[in-house]
């Protein structure tokens, strides 16, 4: 009895098919490392960046890559690399707490609509389509506009930006599961309808929006690099990936260092998140089981002696 | 019987299946013979093998997981294993043909079912005009007793009845060798399931076509098949005819087992007698009977490789409980 | 005690709507009666509202007509809050264990729901010996408790459907085809056990089933129904020795019996297809099928008819 | 800095604009006739036609091709007739006489004459503009006669009326509409195919007044935002010319740096603008206390902001003129990057914990400003940079509601007065609600503009500097002024013209150009 | 047939409803943005008067609520009111560049669709392979740039570097053809990038789950050779998630130009509505917005029917 408690939370993810799954491609792990690695560098940037992110040198803007400076100093004279490494706290702050507001303000409404349906439903779905189709980038431009500057307003205009697509992929989800046996149970059992919702119904919502988190966390730091183009990102100085290279632009034709090295970063880490998203994705879906192939090529070996 | 008379021949046929957390060891030396004409009844417990069984008789299953490891299987004079996917591709549909359990997911929603039927004729019979088929089609249409004119309609416009004799019409257009039915009514209702089932066995009868009809169900066995085999665990445990499994006192404590298990409709017992304990894990290759767990006869003997005993003329039971002596006597 | 009836439904009617404005009648009219302690079988076709009728009585759906007495008190108007105390004392199991058990909750949690939610336990410990007890009653090890459902095989995971029905003690449970996605080897051991249970306390059930083997094993009553009607209603015995209407005695001819002695599948009555649900025309709802079909089968509906004591049929030749 | 001419350092004739002109550096047998000129510049025209409505300084790009003013300005400052001959200020009445062009006609073949200047003058005032604002009547003398009539004496509007005045045909004026997608001027070109915010084409004059000119056949402006994408076009040789913004060192050092392009940039000339920093010191906050504006100004290392933003290039001044210029007053005591200075201002006026403000500042001035707000937060002003647009930067000017510094930008010359008048007067165009107002400026502004004598006008502007500048007792309302504006246009080596009339923007003019391919 | 007309019906009202949403939620929230329009259109030189008259004469002085209503009343009279930034009627603004916008957008999704749904199907007949990973990984990066960067990139290399290609511009196509095309390559192709990264994931998912299919197996059985399944069974199957996707996407795209149009200098709806923000040109903004939804719900409108087309089962 004492035992199978303690089996606890890391043996059952070690058991987890998913994650098995999901990690049994070395592309994944790799994704995963890198992704690991970038949120280490971003929590302990204070003691891995070289230069303080901010400290400017005006005698000594725009030096190309030197020993000292290894990506070179930006137009205040500040160090690139260091920039960059400062440059990942705001991307993955961008990420998350976007995700974050997005997710949790759509899947609510995704699960009232949903549950509840009728003319609720029709009123929630019909605002999301009309926020749907505001293009997002105009709706985080105007979010921004009205807003303004900051960390925070950033990640609030992304994340409204983004609510309707979890609302939509949420409500599906409900749609699916609320007719389910498992829900009929546990009203059954005297649930409320509250209680079914968040017991039953909203738990087996997550896997189908988890996968969206990822996904989104990448497409939430491009948002910030775009609206930071637009010009209407985080406010200077703080160091963020999308401002950089929308701020070396400028500088394109004689330091494409100081663009094309936050740039490489922000493919890099949606890059991973993307693929860790969908490797998720295909080992979360029960109907791509076993479509993947794993280990055929030890198999076809073995066919081949027969 | 001779060589020649035998459609089919499986020896020693070993399938595994690759999956992302383990290998299944899902069919385990299995030999199986059946002639031209002839029913086999294939009956056993969910994942006993039946449909691997199947599926590696035409040559499909899932690509990149399932494998056949060991055996040979002779089809119609064809050696499946070693022959180009070209050629196999051709006798699919022609010399074998399967029907799967649910019909309403075998039919294509996106064509008609005229379509659908059509389009086996004109893979096997270039040669014919787009008329000839045509005819043909609706030939198959009214045999399966469905009127011709429907058939530029969709699946979904049909029953589920409906549906599945579209896909026997399609399985039979060709007139194959061999049908493979994997259980081709439980997704129907009883009474459905007996016009399904009458309808193959005319049509089996007049094209002289033979079947291995894949079910769990003992009755659906008895009133179609010559002859059964039952499955358990990858391993056939039983074969022999119609009569031998039926009517005789001589069964696989399995067998045994299943019989017992089954409600009677003529009979009264207040308590079923049920097989206690669960399936054989698929995942671990079998050392000895793998009923032994579940077997009240079971002894330490029962440990050891079992082979098929010859306990009739035409009867084999995989259980060191029947000795092969005995029955010849 | 054992003739006092538990429930009463008295023409029961559940409507869906579909599409604008066409109402799928899954049931129409059905009236029976259960006695404590005892079975009644429901057979018949698939969608012929079997599920719907049972979930009706559950009042999981709103009823569309008619009423429903549960131990003589009329429950077919009870909002949701009136409704949970006597819903502590009927239960349900359903046909699919894997779909009917919340893939992110282990067994003790599933087994455990009801109890939590009517806080019958005072303390943890109450709690923990309860769901031994249960797992115990429904012959679950011990150690599947931290398990999950996926992680057992399906007789074990309709053993935990059945002990969390068992969890408050109910009188009543709907059985809806508990058995039919179970191998035969199991589903013996499912029936013995809801037999036993049944004798142990007394528990009346309506057993949901397309099996006619299975269903003249545990009920003690049948009724046969199709499209949405209770065609014919009986003692099991009388059924199973004098089945009356057509479709009954269609359903009997068509059981496949494991057996080489028994005659050979017919298949020539029940040609023909099902007629829609949606809507129908008055009249016989078998008319369609039937081999004995006249003119008097169409046009209005059949009353269910007593032919003999406690042997109900609606049919024309009767 | 706009105007063509082949080499910056290149002195130029500074009378007349017109008739062939000064030979330009660059060796050639003579301005060759055709081609189109391919222009690319960043700011769009709504309304290239109908003046009156197009405002500030990106509209001259425009204008200046299609419309003529009265006068204009060459290199030093001094006025150059352009569609009037001479003009005469009579102080007493008071008003202004101006005799007209003759023989000039708009491309439409309606005559230039007094009915004509005074139609436009009078629509200029429907308009509300406040260059026509001091006009009371205009008497037409004859066809080539007007008489301005004055509300009040104020030596600033000759040039409003002289400079920023455009004349459209008459005809054009009564359909207005007819101007809201093309031009009816007597400039060198006509617009002939415009979508704006994108590009618009302007086709020869055949009416053009001037002998023989233009030389081109057409100007295709295309509107570019975004200054490196611009000049990376212009890398690749998809313009002629370009005219690159004030943010843009970087691409200056490198255009130049590669040879084969040839900058053209302003000095001192008409229009030329300053960039500075403005405290809101009308709000309750430390920035409301004249010492803690001087703190700033010390604590400024504008040698090491020109090194980093601007490349070195640009001129430094503390006051609103420009060093060298007339109106610039030497003997005021100057700013210095002293922190030390700065701290003890600070100190003084009781900050000497410093405290916490904002820079509200565009995009594309944030990382100078962040430089800017690093060394302020070095003597304890410690700041935020607040990025705004454009427009809520406008608004927060317009209604003086900005908290903190903001980025402000002045025109400088030629006419110090008026353009400071502007900012401080509350009925001046650019009239900052966010400044303390005091008596003493107003009563300068007066002076200033009752006095038509020159010299006496540039002392008393000196003096207005002082009040403000000073770095010992003046108020610094407008905070620090940072640097001279030194927009520049970049060109090849084949885009030629025959004259040099170099300036800010105001006295663009493509009439003399000529591509030597 | 008459299903797929009624369910027409219902999306048109469905759209109607949606698209009057959007232009109360953008009108609206339009309010909110700070900056005055009028103060914007006549710069910083303006007088009080001077914008006292104009806020008179485009109404910007009336309750919100009534220029919200005059403006909806505006356009059911064949009118979008009058831009202050470009001091003309907004149609006549917004729809030559709406064609410019659809010029690049079109062709971009058509190539992204149609590579990314042949990429995908080759990535899908090759899981597990070499073939589908190299694919599956450019297709990620596709999708992993920032789109401007990237077209910064094309435009340092096959512009500045290697003078293959303009780096920025427009030629109207009716002007010159060739012009035209030479400048919209590089926009082009940026743009079909994401696109097709995106169909080409959506079509190998949806492709996988279709080869697990009873009726794919089935028409094995029957003997189908391999092509025929792919083009006869599996892709038609597999193209209805994609379809639904294709709707929406467009309209995804519409937006997104506001990146590419700002970046090469291309006069699209994408740059209008950017200068309609940053002028506070609020009708404009709001009537590029109605534009675009009525846009995105004709998109879904034609999903819809092209799902008609494709899946039986809803007609
Ligand atoms: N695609 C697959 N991937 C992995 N394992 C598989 C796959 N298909 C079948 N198996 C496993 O192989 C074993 C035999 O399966 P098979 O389908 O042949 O059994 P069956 O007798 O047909 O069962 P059923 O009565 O349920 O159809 C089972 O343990 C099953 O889990
Ligand atoms: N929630 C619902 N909405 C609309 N129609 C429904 C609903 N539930 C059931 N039906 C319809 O009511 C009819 C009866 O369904 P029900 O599930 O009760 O049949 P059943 O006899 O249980 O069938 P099965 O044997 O397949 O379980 C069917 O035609 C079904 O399609
Ligand atoms: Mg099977
Ligand atoms: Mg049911």
């Amino acid at each position: 009895m004492e035992n199978t408690k303690k089996k606890g939370l890391l043996d059952r993810l070690k058991s987890s098919r998913v994650l098995r799954v999901m990690f049994g491609r070395k592309i994944i792990v790799v994704c995963a490392v890198l992704i690991l690695v970038m949120v280490l560098v971003a929590i302990f940037a204070p003691v891995i960046a070289p230069y303080d992110p901010n400290k400017d040198d005006l005698y000594n803007v725009l030096k190309g890559c030197s020993a000292e400076h290894w990506l070179g100093t930006d137009s205040n004279g500040r160090d690139v690399l260091s920039r960059i490494i400062y440059g990942a706290r705001v991307s993955f702050t961008v990420g998350l707490v976007a995700v974050l507001i997005s997710s949790v303000i759509g899947m609510a409404l995704g699960l009232i609509s949903g549950v509840a349906g009728g003319v609720v439903d029709s009123v929630i779905m019909r605002i999301m389509d009309a926020m749907m189709a505001v293009p997002m980038l105009i709706l985080a431009l105007f979010l921004g506009a009205i807003l303004g500057q900051g960390l925070f307003n950033v990640c609030l205009a992304i994340g409204i930006s983004m609510v309707p697509q979890y609302a939509r992929i949420t409500r599906g989800q409900v749609l699916s599961v609320r007719n389910a046996d498992y829900v009929t149970a546990g009203t059954l059992c005297g649930a409320s309808r509250v209680r079914n919702t968040l017991v039953h119904v909203f738990p087996n919502c997550l896997s189908a929006n988890i996968v969206t988190m990822t996904a989104s966390l990448g497409g939430a730091i491009l948002a910030e690099a775009n609206l930071s183009f637009l010009g209407m990102g985080i406010s200077p100085p703080t160091a963020s990936w999308g401002a950089m290279v929308s701020g070396g632009y400028k500088y394109l034709s004689n330091q494409p260092v100081i663009a094309i090295a936050p740039g490489i970063a922000i493919m890099i880490v949606v890059l991973c998140f993307n693929m860790c998203g969908d490797a998720l994705r295909d080992a979360l879906d029960p109907k791509l089981r076993g479509t993947l192939g794993n280990g055929s090529k030890k198999r076809r070996k073995a066919t081949k002696g027969v | 019987m001779s060589e020649k008379e035998k459609l089919l021949k499986i020896q020693d046929l070993s399938v595994e299946y690759d999956t992302e957390i383990s290998t299944v060891y899902a069919v385990n030396g299995l030999d199986m013979e059946l002639g031209y004409g002839e029913t086999l009844g294939l009956v056993g417990e969910t994942g006993a093998g039946k449909t691997s069984t199947a599926l590696s008789i035409i040559q499909l299953l899932p690509e990149g997981i399932g494998f056949v490891t060991s055996g040979s299987i002779q089809l119609d004079g064809v050696d499946m294993l070693n022959t180009p996917e070209e050629t196999i591709r051709k006798m699919r549909g022609s010399t074998v043909s399967m029907i799967f359990q649910d019909p309403m997911s075998a039919l294509n929603p996106v064509m008609t079912v005229g379509a659908q039927i059509m389009e086996v004729l004109k893979i096997h019979h270039p040669e014919q005009s787009r008329a000839q088929l045509e005819a043909r089609v609706d030939e198959m249409m009214e045999l399966v007793g469905i009127p011709a004119k429907r058939k530029t309609e969709y699946p979904h416009q049909f029953s589920g009845g409906m549906k599945q004799r579209i896909v026997i019409a399609v399985a039979l257009a060709c007139e194959p060798k061999l049908i493979l039915a994997d259980e081709p009514t439980t997704a129907l209702d009883v009474t459905i399931q007996a016009q399904m089932l009458g309808l193959i066995n005319d049509l089996q009868k007049r094209l002289n076509t033979a079947m291995i009809l894949i079910t769990h169900d003992l009755g659906v066995v008895a009133q179609t098949c010559e002859k059964v085999m039952v499955m358990y665990a990858g391993e056939a445990i039983e074969y022999g005819t119609a009569e031998d499994i039926f009517e005789t006192d001589q069964r696989h404590p399995y067998t045994q087992g299943l019989f017992n298990a089954i409600p009677k409709l003529n009979e009264e017992c207040d308590r079923l007698e049920a097989i206690e304990g669960m399936m054989a894990d698929p995942t671990q290759k079998p050392k000895g009977c793998r009923f032994a767990d579940r077997c009240k006869y079971a002894t330490a003997e029962c440990r050891a490789q079992q082979p098929m005993r010859q306990v009739g003329p035409t009867h084999y039971i995989r259980c060191r409980l029947f000795d092969p002596m005995q029955s010849a006597r | 005690m054992e003739d006092k009836i538990l429930i009463e439904a008295k023409n029961l009617k559940k409507y869906f709507k579909v599409g604008a404005n066409a109402q799928l009648h899954a049931v129409d009219g059905v009236s029976f009666t259960i006695k404590k302690g005892q079975t009644l079988g429901v057979v018949g076709e698939s969608g012929c509202g079997k599920s719907t009728l049972g979930r009706v009585l559950l009042r999981l759906y709103d009823v569309t007509d008619g009423q429903i007495l549960y131990d003589g008190v009329d429950i077919t108007k009870m909002d949701s809050k009136e409704i949970r105390p006597i819903r502590a004392r009927m239960q349900m199991i359903f046909q699919d264990p894997s779909g009917s058990l919340d893939p992110r909750k282990s067994v003790k949690e599933l087994i455990g729901e009801p109890l939590k939610i009517y806080k019958v336990c005072k303390n943890q410990e109450e709690y923990d010996r309860r769901i031994a007890e249960i797992m115990k009653t429904v012959g679950l090890s011990e150690r599947y408790t931290e398990s999950f459902s996926h992680e057992l095989d399906g007789g074990r995971r309709q053993r935990i459907g059945i002990g969390r029905a068992l969890a408050m003690d109910p009188e009543f449970i709907v059985c809806d085809e508990p058995v039919s996605a179970l191998d035969v080897s199991i589903q013996a051991q499912i029936l013995n056990l809801l037999m036993d249970l049944q004798k142990e306390k007394g528990l009346t059930y309506i057993f949901i089933t397309h099996d006619l083997s299975v269903v003249k094993h545990i009920s003690h009553e049948i009724m046969v129904m199709y499209l949405g009607q209770c065609v014919e209603y009986a003692k099991t015995k009388d059924l199973f020795a004098n089945p009356l209407h057509p479709y009954t005695q269609g359903l009997l001819d068509a059981v496949p019996i494991p057996s080489l002695k028994a005659k050979k599948l017919s298949t020539q009555i029940m040609r023909g297809e099902l007629t829609s649900p949606v809507d129908p025309a008055p009249g016989c709802r078998f008319a369609a099928r039937c081999p004995y079909a006249t003119d008097a089968c169409r046009g209005k509906d059949i009353p269910l008819k007593e032919v003999e004591p406690g042997h109900f049929v609606s049919c024309t030749r009767f | 800095a706009v105007g063509l001419t082949a080499c910056g350092s290149s002195s130029s004739s500074s009378t007349a604009a017109s008739a062939g002109g000064a030979a330009s550096a660059a060796p050639t047998s003579g301005p060759k006739m055709g081609g189109t000129l391919r222009f690319a510049y960043g700011s769009p025209i709504a309304t290239p036609g109908y003046t009156p409505r197009a405002s500030g300084n990106a509209a001259v790009f425009y204008l200046n091709l299609a419309y003529d003013n009265l006068f204009t300005y060459d290199v030093d400052g001094n006025r150059v007739p352009r569609l009037a001959t001479e003009w005469v200020f009579d102080e007493a009445e008071p008003s202004i006489t101006w005799t007209l062009r003759e023989g000039v006609q708009f491309a439409d073949g309606e005559p230039f004459n007094a009915e004509a200047v005074k139609a436009n003058i009078e629509e200029y005032q429907a308009n509300n503009r406040t260059e026509v604002a001091n006009i009371a009547s205009c008497e037409v003398i004859d066809d080539t006669h007007i008489k301005m009539v004055l509300a009040q004496v104020n030596s600033s509007t000759l040039e409003s009326v002289g400079f920023f005045v455009y004349y459209m045909s008459p005809k054009a004026i009564a359909n207005p509409s007819s101007l809201d997608a093309g031009t009816c001027g007597t400039g060198p070109f006509q617009l002939s195919e415009f979508e704006n915010n994108a590009y618009a084409i302007y086709t020869r004059n055949d009416n053009y007044w001037e002998e023989g000119k233009p030389y081109l056949d057409s100007v295709e402006i295309t509107v570019i935002s975004e200054p490196t994408t611009m000049s990376t076009a212009f890398q690749a040789g998809e313009y002629d010319i370009i005219s690159v913004g004030d943010m843009s060192p970087m691409i200056k050092q490198e255009l130049t740096g590669a040879g084969i392009y040839i900058e053209e940039r302003n000095t001192n000339g008409v229009g030329i603008e300053t960039v500075g920093l403005i405290p809101n010191s009308a709000i309750d906050s430390p920035w409301a206390d004249a010492r803690v504006r001087r703190a700033m100004c010390y604590a400024i290392d504008m040698d090491a902001i020109n090194a980093a933003f601007m490349m070195g290039t640009a001129q430094l001044t503390d006051q609103w003129a420009v060093p060298g210029a007339v109106t610039y007053n030497d003997e005021l005591t100057h700013f210095t990057y002293n922190p030390e200075r700065a701290k003890e201002l600070l100190a003084e006026a009781g900050y000497a914990d410093g405290f916490d403000t904002k820079i509200n500042a565009i995009s594309s001035l944030s990382d100078m400003m962040t430089a800017i707000g690093n060394m302020l937060t070095e003597v304890g002003i410690r700041c935020q940079i607040n990025q705004v647009d454009a427009a809520t930067q406008n608004q927060l000017m317009l209604e003086g509601t900005w908290e903190g510094l903001m980025p402000h930008y002045a025109t400088v010359s030629p006419d110090l007065g008026l353009y400071m008048g502007r900012h401080l007067d509350a009925n001046g165009a650019y009239y900052a609600p966010g400044i303390q107002h005091p008596e003493k400026e107003m009563e300068l502004l007066e002076a200033i503009r009752g006095c038509v004598d020159e010299t006496e006008k540039h002392e008393l502007e000196k003096e207005l500097q002082a009040a403000i500048y000073d770095a010992e007792t003046g108020s610094c309302l407008f905070g620090r002024p940072l640097f001279i504006n030194s927009a520049s246009s970049f060109k090849y080596d084949y885009v030629i013209d025959d004259f040099s009339r170099m300036s800010f923007s105001a006295s663009w003019d493509l009439s003399g150009c000529w591509l030597n391919l | 047939m008459p299903n797929l007309l009624k369910m027409i019906g219902k999306r048109i009202v469905q759209s109607c409803i949606t698209i009057l949403l959007v232009t109360l939620f953008v009108f609206f929230l339009i309010q909110l943005v700070p900056g005055n329009p009028v103060a914007n259109y006549l710069g910083a030189s303006a007088t009080p008067e001077q914008i006292e008259y104009y806020t008179h004469l485009y109404g910007y002085d009336r309750p919100v609520i009534v220029q919200y209503l005059s403006w909806i009343g505006g356009l059911f009279r064949g009118t979008m009111g009058q831009s202050i930034s470009y001091q003309s009627e907004i149609a006549d603004i917004l729809l030559p560049r709406l064609m410019v916008t659809l010029s690049m957008v079109v062709p971009a999704f058509i190539i992204g669709t149609v590579t990314g749904v042949l990429l995908g199907i080759v990535s899908a007949l090759n899981r597990g392979k070499w073939l589908d990973s190299v694919i599956s990984f450019f297709a990620n990066i596709g999708v992993s740039m920032p789109m401007f960067w990237l077209g910064m990139m094309g435009m340092l290399v096959l512009g500045l570097r290697l003078h293959w290609l303009p780096t920025s511009g427009y030629v109207p196509m009716e002007r010159d053809f060739g012009q035209w095309l030479s400048h919209m390559i590089m926009p082009i192709l940026v743009m079909s990038l994401g696109v097709n990264a995106g169909f080409l994931r959506l079509t190998r998912s949806s492709m996988l789950e279709v080869i697990r299919q009873d009726y794919v197996t089935t028409a094995r059985a029957k003997g189908v050779p391999k092509n025929a399944i792919i083009m006869k069974h599996q892709l038609r199957n597999s193209l209805i998630p994609i379809v639904t996707v294709m709707g929406s996407r467009l309209g995804t795209m519409v937006g997104s130009t506001v990146l590419i149009e700002n970046l090469f200098v291309i006069p699209g709806l994408g740059s209008v509505m950017m200068n309609g923000i940053s002028s506070r040109d609020f009708m404009l903004v709001a009537n590029g917005v109605l534009v675009i939804s009525i846009f995105v719900a004709l998109c879904n409108l034609m999903v819809d029917i092209l799902y008609g087309i494709i899946d039986p089962r809803t007609r």
